[in-house]
């Protein structure tokens, strides 16, 4: 792949360049090693963290800092668990307490059973978390409308989901994340519901900047191969944007010469 | 500072606990067995700057949420 | 990639050891120069070639020997073009006759519109040109029972189309590709319809162990660069296929711990 | 028809009950007969209008009133061109001050080139439409969270899209309107992008209570024999989904006795 | 329906005209009572029906002729589970000497988990049995070829299926069976794999002449609203493809007026 | 009532027209051939119940928007 | 025709079967209890038209299928 | 061998074509500029080894295919 490099443009998020097209979560792991192979065979520079209590009774090393060198990743904490803008916004501070970046993935949920994004809520805390310095992206649902307004909002990127978190359905509808895209300047990263390579393939192929998956790699069968399966997929899709695909006819077109024929 | 040892009580990360009165949040860390750089705290509610942990003191009644970073998606 | 290659298990047809899980045609393009260049960036070793007169008139040198090196590349002859079994016969003796190996790629036409296969004059080809000695890799459509009895006729590997050659439109019936493969022991190599990374990715999720294609790279805006994301796309559908995907499923699942919340 | 009726549960929005679950626009006919050939072939009584300046050059005549009967159609009219929570607001009023309902299909736009509604815009207007008594029933995305909060509002019934108004592109995303349809307890009415008979089929297969189209059937060569499809399409999809579908598997199960062969 | 009837043109099928363009078996039901009281809903006039040896043992009656009137149906007799010609023939035969019509289902399998035909053997047998003055409608596969082979050998109707027998997948490959439709003369019949009203649906909107079914409607819950549901599906299909469908297209076009807005 | 028949510039439906000073929006709509049962009407952003467009004049600078249903999905 | 009762094996309906020697397939079909208009006979591979019912006879070794239409999709 | 240089009708590659009677396979590639191992020649339906490209001769009527390998899919 090393010449291969060269064949993409830059990835830029709120000032910070990534080599990697890929972000991935760090939960839901069976082990703590397979989770750092993973993340390794993966590509990926930047991964989410959770913000949760210490563990006081230390039934185990929680910490995942005790895992990943902070030096070797950056680190991207999320809000997840959040259900109203107030605790998303404490949540962010005290992520930002911890003193590695002003970075945040504001994520507020709006439904258990779905885990879908309060649009309104999050767009709240988006405003506030902007104001207070904070590099805001926002994990969303798949409606431009406020992915625009999360834009004017001052985030940084805004993160449409392609499907519910954990679900593993893919992108369900193309036509709005690619609008999306088209329409916004900030980077589109897509975020949840990729469940396989050819998902990451086909989402970085409607012409998005990246994309966030944790579940598909901690929750396949091999998640390190799997892990390489998503690099190469990402890597694929968004080549394949940039090459220019063929244009798709229901009719067929020869692909050997049709003169020359013998009698 | 305090040094007799008297004890209040606090809610810690949820739970009611003891901690002896005035003790600082360096202090408390410490007891914990928790390095300072690898946690955040959260003080009633305030988040303290890692430079007051020696400063800050505990006392009756206090809600302190010790928090650190977790493998999430 | 380098260390990647071991991720995957050997790939051979025929006897013949393939490195790349991708088969290039060198039709359709608009330079030489650019089909050389998209060869060796999609990583293909085995390459198909036509079997046509020769231009007495000499208009321009239309001879692919002299600018594929065979050393370099396995040649595949195809039958590319002929309507019935007797020529689709003819053709690959005249190939075989050029001393290159017994391998062709058989191909009988049934229909100038659509280019399906004739599948009744395909297995009769088939059965003549294995009993020949040919290494026949036929070219058929998602039909399991013809794919079985190709077998059962002695052919090294069976080629099923995703959707007709030249239209790009991907994998239309994944259901009978799938079966196909999971029914036959010569290997599977999908041929045709593959118009993007995704849909060579989807393709290999199936199971199947190849795909060959052609226009996809040719009609791309940047055939080189899409050659690259040709062969991270079959990389990716095929580790992720051997990684084993997490399941789907239409209710979310977190992603980052539900414990440890604040009060 | 006749004794099928029975065979569907009554459809009741707001108190009013209707006969047919098909909502149909008055808008882009070609002509006005045409326009109420294909509304009664439809068989809809319930059909949406727009509020609009008289044309005082007078043209032509454009009340819908001129060719619609109020009391062979029950009127909703919509808020459609409205930008502004308070714009649609306004028109709402002047709907209502006509004289006939207090129903209104409240429509805020967020986007000119998709006409995807303002989530944001639309809920605020839905609360104080609702506090003024207005019976709403809200254009929304497929959006749940806001689906419940619309809900919340005070909506006698919600009415996500199926796809982008007047794209003709069908249930893109089933998952989210089946979801809708099981978390509400007003009616769900699909509004907006069913293209042809099976798309209404299909939405009405996910457990919904009714669809509203306008282009599907302005727009289609013969207006009038495709509200009888449509007609139909809403009724089989209707039926389909009260009766049951069997399960849907890979493997083929004979549906002929394997039994009772001859030797 | 009534007046409705005048909307569609004439179906014949080897000289017999259908009212229905819905044709469904008589398999799988859990009664016989269900079974006649669905056929009636769906509104069918041509029903298959298998041949089998008597049950000397008469654990229970068989003779579908017992609950079937002649008078009522056109009764198709069918070849299931036939997996060579010779016995395909045999089974033709047998059903002939019945004395009801020259009219069979042709069915060749080759396969026990797919039930996918052998088109090659079904090929065999439909030229034998043209040639015994049989009117064949040859149940097959949706490869074109294999189809213009069939209408060559002369049979009335060629009926590629939509996916595998009692899959309830729908149609898998549209375009396979558009071009069929497209290039035959004789009527096109979908047979096999319909699961649901929108299956249904969308089979007619590719312009086939009609449909096949028989587990969508025993297999459902409620086999006789099915029936109703499937009746309406076939009708709304064939009614939209003769409608003319609106063009599908991304980008949103507005249903009411822009003009005409207040200040 | 005014019947010397000066007229007065208003804003009707977004144009400027001149019509007789005074003038009620019953009046109005009869001028304009309008069934006052088939419009609504605004007057300065109020919305007018129709029993009062017989009472209701319009003056100078009034903005007037007579509204009716047209198709519409 | 035979009256004197000998039996003799048949395959009928691939089982193994007794049958009066010489009987007549209409015979067989009363025996069984089967209308005649219901059923299509094979007698060793030829299908029987129905006006010889009466006067084809079964002997020993015949392979007889009794076939009928039974629901099918 | 014939050396007069009589010529006669053949059809070469689908076309009528004039060569030296008696003419070999490998002259008549040289002649046309052809390498021989880039070209497969197939003389009246039959294909030619390479090895007798020197001895097989071109005569009245002859039907000469002369193929190779071009860009195809």
């Amino acid at each position: 792949m090393a010449g291969g490099e060269t064949l993409d443009t830059p990835f830029e998020v709120g000032g910070h360049t990534l080599r990697s097209r890929l972000i991935v979560g760090t939960g839901k792991y069976e082990t703590n090693e397979v989770m750092v192979d993973a993340i390794r065979a993966s590509g990926a520079d930047m991964v989410t963290v959770a913000v949760r209590r210490v563990d006081l009774d230390r039934t185990k090393e929680e910490g995942v800092l005790h895992h990943l060198d902070p030096e070797e990743f950056f680190l991207l904490a999320n809000t997840a668990g959040c259900y109203t803008a107030e605790d998303a916004v404490r949540y962010a501070r005290l992520a930002r307490a911890a003193g590695f970046n002003d970075f945040v993935k504001l994520e507020v949920i709006g439904d258990e059973r779905t885990l879908l994004p309060d649009v309104h809520a999050t767009l709240q805390a988006a405003r506030t978390l902007a104001e207070e310095g904070f590099k805001v992206m926002a994990y969303t649902n798949d409606d431009l409308i406020t992915a625009l307004k999360l834009e004017d909002a001052g985030c940084v990127a805004v993160m449409p989901l392609a499907s519910p978190i954990g679900s593993g359905l893919g992108v369900v509808n193309p036509y709005f994340i690619r609008e999306i895209k088209r329409r916004l300047e900030v980077p589109v990263i897509v975020d949840a519901g990729v469940g396989t390579a050819s998902d990451a393939c086909v989402t970085m192929e409607q012409g998005v900047d990246g994309v966030l998956m944790n579940t598909a790699l901690a929750a396949a069968d091999d998640p390190v191969r799997m892990a390489h399966a998503m690099r190469h997929g990402i890597r694929a899709g968004r080549l394949a944007y940039l090459a220019g695909r063929m244009p798709s006819r229901e009719i067929a077109v020869p692909s050997s010469p049709t003169r020359g024929m013998l009698d | 500072m305090n040094t007799t040892g008297t004890t209040v009580s606090v809610r810690l990360n949820g739970k009611k606990a003891e901690v002896r009165d005035g003790q600082t949040v360096r202090a408390l860390l410490e007891s914990l067995d928790l390095h300072p750089g690898m946690v955040v705290v959260e003080l009633n509610r305030e988040i303290l700057e890692r430079d007051v942990y020696g400063a800050r003191t505990i006392h009756e009644g206090d809600a302190i949420e010790l928090v650190h970073f977790v493998g999430g998606g």
